[in-house]
């Protein structure tokens, strides 16, 4: 019985966890979309990249109990969260340097 | 002749098609690599789709497949691990000859290429 | 509900595709067709193809559009013109998809487990190679052993492909080599078309500027070993699950081209030398060769492992470990000498 | 020395004299010398050959085999005996002529013409000598081959134009009809053999037989039937004794000889008969007799009426073996002999003329018998000869040829015949009535007196022939009667 | 235990990475020398077997053929085995000197090593029996071949091999998608066990549409690799600006091992009585006749002599075709062996133009003037050449000429026995053009005195080329042998 409550409670977070990933895959898909110029845009893209992966692999770690899945998976975790804000972070100090000059607020309404 | 039965194939074709259509009608050279490209990728997925079988698992015998007796078909997968290293291999080429015609040309441009040989 | 999944990846496979084909920017171009072979390497996980999928993320995916970007980087990024008459090249199109789709009909419906290929050839794998051959990967079985000289080919394959761009490009920038070409009197092409531009002083080659990327450095350093690691990881584990030769070359020499990247080609060029790497490309073809060769000597066929040592099983273990190693090697030494070809030529003069 | 190697030297030193001349280009004397002694040599071989019994019955000799069953094989048989007696007698006499041509007017490239000259000799003893269709077409387009630099000998523009005229002509007919025609008669037979009395068998019908003949008649472009005859005065842009030789005896005979071979060897004269496809070539040959005549006629370049006269001349074989009769076929085996030795003068008289007097137009030749005597008589015999008058040998060639005509009462041949004579007198006595009895209109600014020696030696010698030919007609007569068709 | 069939492949495999090794340009030479004497040494002992025991086959890696794969070789690939080795054993030679002047120094040992590739490329597809593993190595060829152009002195060479590239990937993909089809219905590879599966359940017999499929790609794959007329339009370009060893090797080897899968796969897969095999025969006439005719006459207009003989080539291919598609015995066989005649024309005329294009620097029309006097060796080589191509007896090419024609009467084709005799006579058109230049037109004083004969190292191989197309102009017994072995072969089906 208990495990049976146990087990559905990880279902519900799992199906909880992948639908806030998947909320914010498309908020970062948007963002991307709407954002006026280029560092913005980093920005939302940066949400898909770090928050969005996370989540569903956190809900895939979930699913899958203590098995090697789960340390593989785990590693995978680490790897993304290194690996994805370095390369935002690349992006956009490649981007200053090579001259994309920001969009800075309009002087008139300060 | 059901219509879910084919749709792989059908879009497979699909995809190659648009891939040699970029090959034919693109006048830069790089475009048609891409257009190459995805050519050999699309054959690859019509063989793979020839592999399947509904029920079956990755053709590997170790303990998680026990509960399985179908495998899908490995003989598909290793000719399209050759193929895809061929297709890298035609686009490194290509790519070589690109370069070294911008540095002697100038341009990746076709009908600009052929516009500089003719006017010699 | 497998077939759901399928038919969302087809479709966002066409929508890519699409994409490809309207796009004028060479660069999306050519980051649509990395995401295409994503996605064609996760329809094929859905595929039960493990083994196609890994080598199409990792050979079609990273050193496809490494060699891509840095042939762009060469030349210009835009495409010109709109295609001037695309409607000879649309009815081409139109009729070899048409006989195609025709060729279809008869093909045997999608995963129906009765269909030909099913039941001829590979049944004899599918049964047999665990206790013939060994490994429990089927694919690496057949791949290494079964078809091993598809396998020997394709590694020549992507050594030609290596000594193709060196004889094409060269390792250094260097005058063109010029032939005494007589042109007759009344052809008045001047000496110009042979020639080449300007002379050969170094510019900066492909290198991130202000090199000192403090950040990539150190995630760089912490990194590389890590990825030269798990590529041998993968070198290895080819008999139990997906991974073998090519991928393994593949992801090591990802890991050296990371380091060109962040540490400048100069510097990674003193690490790992072409003449180097001109060697370990031919040991990798020599090893696979020698292994066939040694068959041979010892009386089987040409690649016939089963005489390497007393117990056939052994003998196939050993030959494929062999030959593994050796496609990995020529792999990655092919790999990194295409990439310090197109990393060497100066920065395109137009 | 076996016979068999006798037949094969007639070919091999003609080729190695070519290759002796080639390599002895530098020192003059010793490559006419070298030229004159292969002449004599090929000579007194032929000669040889002809004195052998056992000549004639011997088995052939394979040369190579490119297919199987397809031999290029050497065979000796009565008129390729002949034909090789008179290509090489005239050959000693042309070497003469052409050394005091070429000492006369200068001429560059003497090299290459000798050498192609003993290639063509080489070729035409092939042809003379061809077991089968295969081997005489082999030797057929190496004539063509080694005539053609001689065509375009002087390198000038119309040199040139002439010689490619003359190579396309002769090349796209022997290629264009004349191999199809061997390889139909391989597929008909499954041989190309020259046998006696013909290898198509009799239940060919009519059809297959005319159109196979009118293939060979036209694919053989060397015999000048009518349309196909263009080449020849075109090749006149030549050096006279390359004009002389090769379009009085070597490269115009060929033509002839093959497709005497051919309607004989091949046909058989029981077929021809039979499907009566025989009176098509006559047709021809007829046409191409009277209308070569009536523009030799207009002609007034010397050489260039010399020229319509030979394709007139060679429709007379051509004729004479389309009429199937005994005494036709001995008619025109004579013919040959007896047309090669006048034309052959006729043409070394304009050589003459041209190298004494500069003059090759007919008009220019008023009075010029006084001043080259010896050259206009040996030009009056020649003429002599080709009308058909009784002390030269063209008169017994008539004579046969008129006696076949009658054997099967052919009115319209005997009617042709007469007004084809009328045509050759009247183009070509009055040359030597103006030559000897008319004043000479306009003095020559520079007096000249006969050609040089040699060549008025040469002239005198082919004259002196012709004569001959008409008083002891011995030789040619005994091997026409050995030839099928007539024997028996 | 003979391996010869492995060695056949596995000795010019092998020695092209030993090329690259020393990065030294004689030995890299030399190395490939040895290892195209050592496989024509080979190729004849296989060919001596197979005439005396019929078909050789080997497995590979021990797997018997429809699991692994392997090798079988019947008359029919013995011979194309023989015009491979032989062509490349005579172009070695040549490419000493050739080479030294064409392509840059530093990469001549990766030209040597990328020579060897694609002679053991066509090596392996004429010899294997598994369809794969000749797209494999056709592949392999066609890859090494795209950059041996790409080296070319000119720049165009680089266009020419772009355009080769792109042409040549999309024929070898169309060819991946026939055997991909092919396999579909069989679950084969082997070529003879798709041919046994097909008729056991008579896919044949049932007019299957994915085997029309199949089979009209692979045709379309293959005509675009053997320039079959349509799909011809690389073909020029390659061969006219690619280095001359190269365009000598491509040009005598490369559509003929084309030609031969087209057999293999025509024959010997379907089996020549189906009713499927006469509609391939029409479809292949009709390009083949218009090969012939148009690209002779194009041949003609051409200013550069080398583009003159790329487009004979195509002609020339034009009338193997014309032999395949006869399909009756005469016709095939006059096909296989003009694949040996024109190997032997088309290897000798480029050899004279590699040599002209070595001493003079080009192989335009007007460079020619006058050349008969300055190099006279190399002028005759190009007439007999020129000769062979016209058809003149005692020359290789009057042979399967003589063929060919022979086969079209016992068909009573007769609009195509003109149309071969009209091409012939457009041979000799644009061989004369060149002869007359070469021969009777002075040379111009103003120029240069030194263009010499070429060195004698070019010499040898192509006046060994010169006595190969004599010889076999007087006795072919050995060539035609095979080639009606090899028909006889194919028509029974294997």
């Amino acid at each position: 019985m208990d495990l049976n409550i146990f087990g559905n409670i990880l279902d519900i977070l799992t199906a909880l966890f992948l639908t806030a990933g998947c909320f914010l895959g498309i908020s970062g898909g948007i963002g991307l979309y709407r954002l006026p110029d280029f560092f913005t845009r980093q920005h939302a893209s940066g949400i898909t990249d770090s928050a969005c992966s996370f989540a569903i692999l956190f809900a895939l770690m979930l699913q899958s109990g203590f098995t090697m899945v789960t340390i593989k998976l785990f590693f995978i975790l680490i790897f993304l969260i290194i690996t994805s804000t370095t390369a935002t972070h690349a992006l956009a100090k490649t981007a200053l340097f090579k001259g994309q000059k920001p969009l800075l607020g309009r002087e008139d309404n300060h | 002749m059901s219509w879910v039965g084919h749709y792989n194939y059908w879009v497979a074709i699909f995809l190659m098609m648009s891939g040699f259509y970029v090959v034919i009608s693109r006048g830069n050279l790089i475009k048609k690599l891409i257009g190459l490209n995805v050519f050999s990728t699309s054959v690859f997925l019509l063989y793979i789709s020839m592999g399947k079988i509904f029920g079956g698992t990755a053709p590997i015998i170790n303990e998680h497949s026990q509960k399985f007796q179908l495998f899908s078909n490995p003989i598909p997968h290793v000719l399209i691990l050759t193929a895809i290293v061929v297709g890298v291999a035609t686009t490194a080429v290509g790519l070589a000859l690109t370069v070294r015609i911008n540095e002697r040309y100038g341009t990746i441009e076709e009908d600009e290429i052929r516009a500089k040989d003719d006017s010699l | 509900m497998e077939s759901v999944v399928d038919i969302v990846l087809l479709s966002f496979l066409c929508i890519t595709v699409v994409a490809i084909v309207y796009i004028r920017k060479l660069f999306c171009a050519i980051m649509l067709l990395g995401i295409f072979s994503l996605l064609s390497a996760s329809l094929f996980v859905t595929m039960d193809a493990v083994d196609v999928a890994f080598t199409e993320a990792a050979v079609g995916t990273g050193i496809s559009s490494i060699l891509l970007l840095s042939a762009l980087a060469l030349t210009h990024t835009r495409e010109q013109r709109p295609p001037h008459q695309p409607y000879i090249a649309l009815l081409v199109v139109v009729v070899t998809g048409a006989v195609l789709i025709y060729g279809t009909m008869d093909l045997p419906r999608f995963g129906d487990p009765n269909s030909p290929i099913h039941r001829h050839v590979a049944v004899r794998y599918i049964a047999d190679s665990p206790h013939e051959v060994g490994p429990p990967n089927i694919v690496t079985s057949v791949l290494a052993s079964y078809r091993g000289y598809d396998t020997l080919g394709e590694t020549v394959v992507i050594f030609t492909a290596g000594i193709a761009l060196v004889g094409l490009l060269g390792f250094r920038r260097r005058q063109e080599f010029k032939v005494r070409l007589y042109q007759p009197m009344d052809k008045k092409t001047s000496y110009a078309e042979n020639s080449t531009e300007d002379g050969d002083e170094f510019e900066d080659n492909i290198k991130l500027p202000g090199a000192n990327h403090m950040v990539l450095r150190i995630v760089g350093k912490m990194f590389i070993p890590l990825i030269l690691l798990f590529a041998l990881y993968v070198q290895f584990h080819g008999d139990y699950g997906p991974g073998g030769g090519f991928q393994a070359g593949v992801i090591f020499a990802s890991g050296i081209i990371l380091y060109a990247l962040i540490f400048d080609v100069e510097t990674a060029m003193r690490v790992i030398t072409p003449k180097g790497l001109r060697l370990l490309a031919v040991a990798g073809v020599f090893i696979y060769g020698g292994v066939g060769l040694v068959c041979m000597f010892l009386g089987g066929n040409f690649l016939d492992y089963n005489v390497l040592s007393a117990h056939p099983l052994h003998g196939q273990h050993l030959g494929i470990f062999l030959i593994e190693l050796g496609v990995g090697i020529n792999v990655f030494a092919i790999m990194v000498i295409m990439f310090y070809t197109f990393a060497n030529r100066k920065r395109g003069s137009v | 020395m076996p016979t068999s190697a006798l037949i094969e030297l007639c070919i091999l030193i003609p080729a190695c004299g070519a290759l002796f001349i080639a390599v002895s280009g530098r020192s003059p004397n010793l490559r006419e010398g070298i030229t004159l002694s292969t002449a004599l040599g090929l000579l007194c071989v032929v000669a040889a050959l002809y004195l052998r019994p056992d000549a004639l019955h011997l088995a052939p000799i394979i040369l190579g085999e490119p297919l199987p069953g397809l031999q290029f094989k050497l065979a000796l048989e009565p008129l390729g005996m002949l034909f090789a007696g008179i290509a090489s007698l005239l050959w000693v006499i042309t070497s003469l002529y052409t050394i005091g041509y070429m000492r006369g007017n200068s001429e560059s490239h003497q090299t290459r013409l000798y050498v192609c000259f003993a290639i063509a000799l080489a070729s035409t003893m092939g042809i003379a000598l061809a077991g089968n269709l295969i081997t005489m077409f082999l030797f057929y387009e190496l004539l063509t081959m080694s005539t053609y630099p001689l065509v375009a000998h002087k390198q000038d523009h119309d040199a040139i134009a002439g010689g490619r005229f003359y190579l396309g002509i002769l090349i796209s007919t022997s290629v264009g009809l004349l191999l199809p025609a061997i390889i139909w008669v391989w597929q008909l037979s499954g041989t190309t053999n020259f046998t006696p009395g013909g290898i198509l068998g009799s239940q060919l019908e009519p059809a297959t037989v005319t159109m196979l003949l009118l293939m060979f008649a036209y694919g053989i472009g060397k015999a000048a039937l009518m349309p196909i005859h263009r080449w020849l005065p075109e090749a006149m842009v030549a050096p006279t004794p390359v004009s002389a030789l090769l379009h009085a005896v070597a490269v115009v005979k060929a033509g002839v000889f093959c497709m005497v071979k051919v309607v004989l060897y091949i046909f058989g004269v029981e077929l021809l008969s039979a499907s009566g496809s025989n009176v098509i070539l006559t047709s021809i040959a007829g046409f191409t007799i009277v209308t070569a005549s009536i523009i030799a006629l207009r002609q007034d370049n010397l050489k260039r009426r010399l020229a319509y006269s030979t394709i007139s001349q060679l429709s007379y074989i051509t004729l004479a073996v389309s009429l199937l009769t005994p005494q036709a076929i001995t008619g025109a085996a004579f013919h040959i002999a007896s047309h090669a030795f006048g034309k052959i003068t006729l043409f070394f008289a304009a050589g003459a003329i041209y190298t004494a007097a500069h003059k090759t137009r007919v008009s220019e030749l008023n009075g010029i018998g006084r001043r080259m005597p010896v050259t206009m008589c040996a030009f009056a015999v020649a003429s002599l000869s080709m009308i058909g008058l009784p002390p030269a040998g063209g008169f017994l060639s008539k004579w046969y040829i008129f006696q076949g005509a009658m054997v099967n009462d052919n009115l319209a041949v005997v009617a042709l015949f007469l007004c084809s004579t009328l045509l050759n007198t009247s183009y070509l006595l009055p040359i030597v009535y103006v030559a000897f009895f008319k004043k000479e209109s306009h003095p020559p600014h520079n007096a000249h007196g006969e050609a040089p020696l040699t060549m008025v030696i040469a002239l005198t010698a082919t004259a002196m022939l012709s004569l001959i030919l008409f008083f002891w007609p011995q030789i040619p007569l005994h091997l026409a009667s050995m030839l099928p068709g007539v024997g028996q | 235990m003979s391996h010869l069939p492995i060695l056949q492949v596995i000795i010019p495999l092998l020695a092209a990475p030993l090329c690259i090794v020393f990065n030294n340009r004689r030995i890299a030479w030399f190395v490939a020398l040895c290892a195209t004497w050592a496989s024509f040494g080979v190729s004849l002992l296989i060919a001596q077997q197979v005439l005396q025991s019929g078909a050789l086959s080997y497995d590979i890696g021990g797997w018997p053929a429809p699991w692994g794969i392997d090798y079988y070789v019947d008359s029919l690939n013995a011979f194309v085995l023989l015009i491979v080795t032989g062509i490349s054993a005579l172009a070695l030679p040549y490419a000493n000197r050739s080479v030294e002047q064409e392509i840059d120094p530093r990469s001549q040992p990766y030209f040597y090593s990328l020579l060897l590739v694609c002679l053991a490329g066509l090596l392996g597809i004429s010899i294997t029996g598994d369809a794969f593993n000749m797209y494999v190595f056709l592949e392999l060829s066609s890859l090494s071949s795209y950059a041996l152009i790409g080296m070319g002195p000119r720049r165009r060479a680089l266009t020419a091999a772009y355009q080769y590239l792109v042409m040549g990937t999309i024929g070898a993909t169309f060819i991946l998608i026939g055997i991909g089809l092919l396999y579909s219905l069989t679950g084969s590879l082997n070529i003879q066990d798709i041919s046994y599966q097909l008729h056991a359940n008579n896919i044949i017999g049932s007019g299957n549409r994915t085997l029309l499929t199949a089979f009209a790609f692979i045709t379309v794959g293959l005509s675009l690799k053997l320039a079959l007329f349509p799909l011809h339009l690389w073909l020029p370009n390659a061969y006219t600006y690619a280095p001359s060893v190269i365009t000598i090797f491509l040009a005598s080897t490369a559509t003929k091992v084309a030609i031969y899968m087209l057999l293999r796969f025509c024959y010997c897969v379907v089996g020549s009585e189906s009713i499927f095999q006469l509609t391939l025969g029409q479809i292949v006439l009709l390009p083949s006749l218009a090969a012939i005719i148009v690209s002779s006459v194009v041949a003609i207009f051409q200013y550069d002599i080398k583009r003159m003989l790329a487009y004979s080539s195509i002609a020339q291919i034009g009338y193997i075709t014309l032999g395949l598609s006869m399909s009756n015995h005469s016709g095939l066989s006059a096909a296989i062996l003009h694949m040996f005649n024109h190997a032997l024309m088309k290897g000798l005329l480029f050899m004279t133009m590699g040599a002209v294009s070595y001493s003079v620097g080009s192989v335009y029309l007007t460079d020619f003037r006058g050349l008969g006097r300055r190099m006279p060796f190399t002028m005759g080589a190009f007439i007999v050449g020129g000769l062979s191509l016209m058809g003149i007896p005692m020359t290789a090419g009057f042979v399967s000429k003589w063929m060919l024609v022979q086969a079209a009467i016992e068909l009573g084709w007769w609009d195509v026995v003109i149309l071969i005799l009209i091409g012939s006579l457009l041979a000799v058109i644009y061989i004369w053009r060149v002869v007359e230049t070469a021969y009777f037109n002075p040379l111009l004083e103003l120029e240069e005195e030194e263009i010499g004969e070429a060195p004698l190292s070019l010499l040898i191989p192509m006046w060994l080329m010169v006595i190969a197309n004599i010889y076999f102009g007087i006795n072919s017994a050995i060539p035609v042998e095979f080639a009606q072995q090899a028909a006889t072969l194919l028509l029974g089906g294997m």
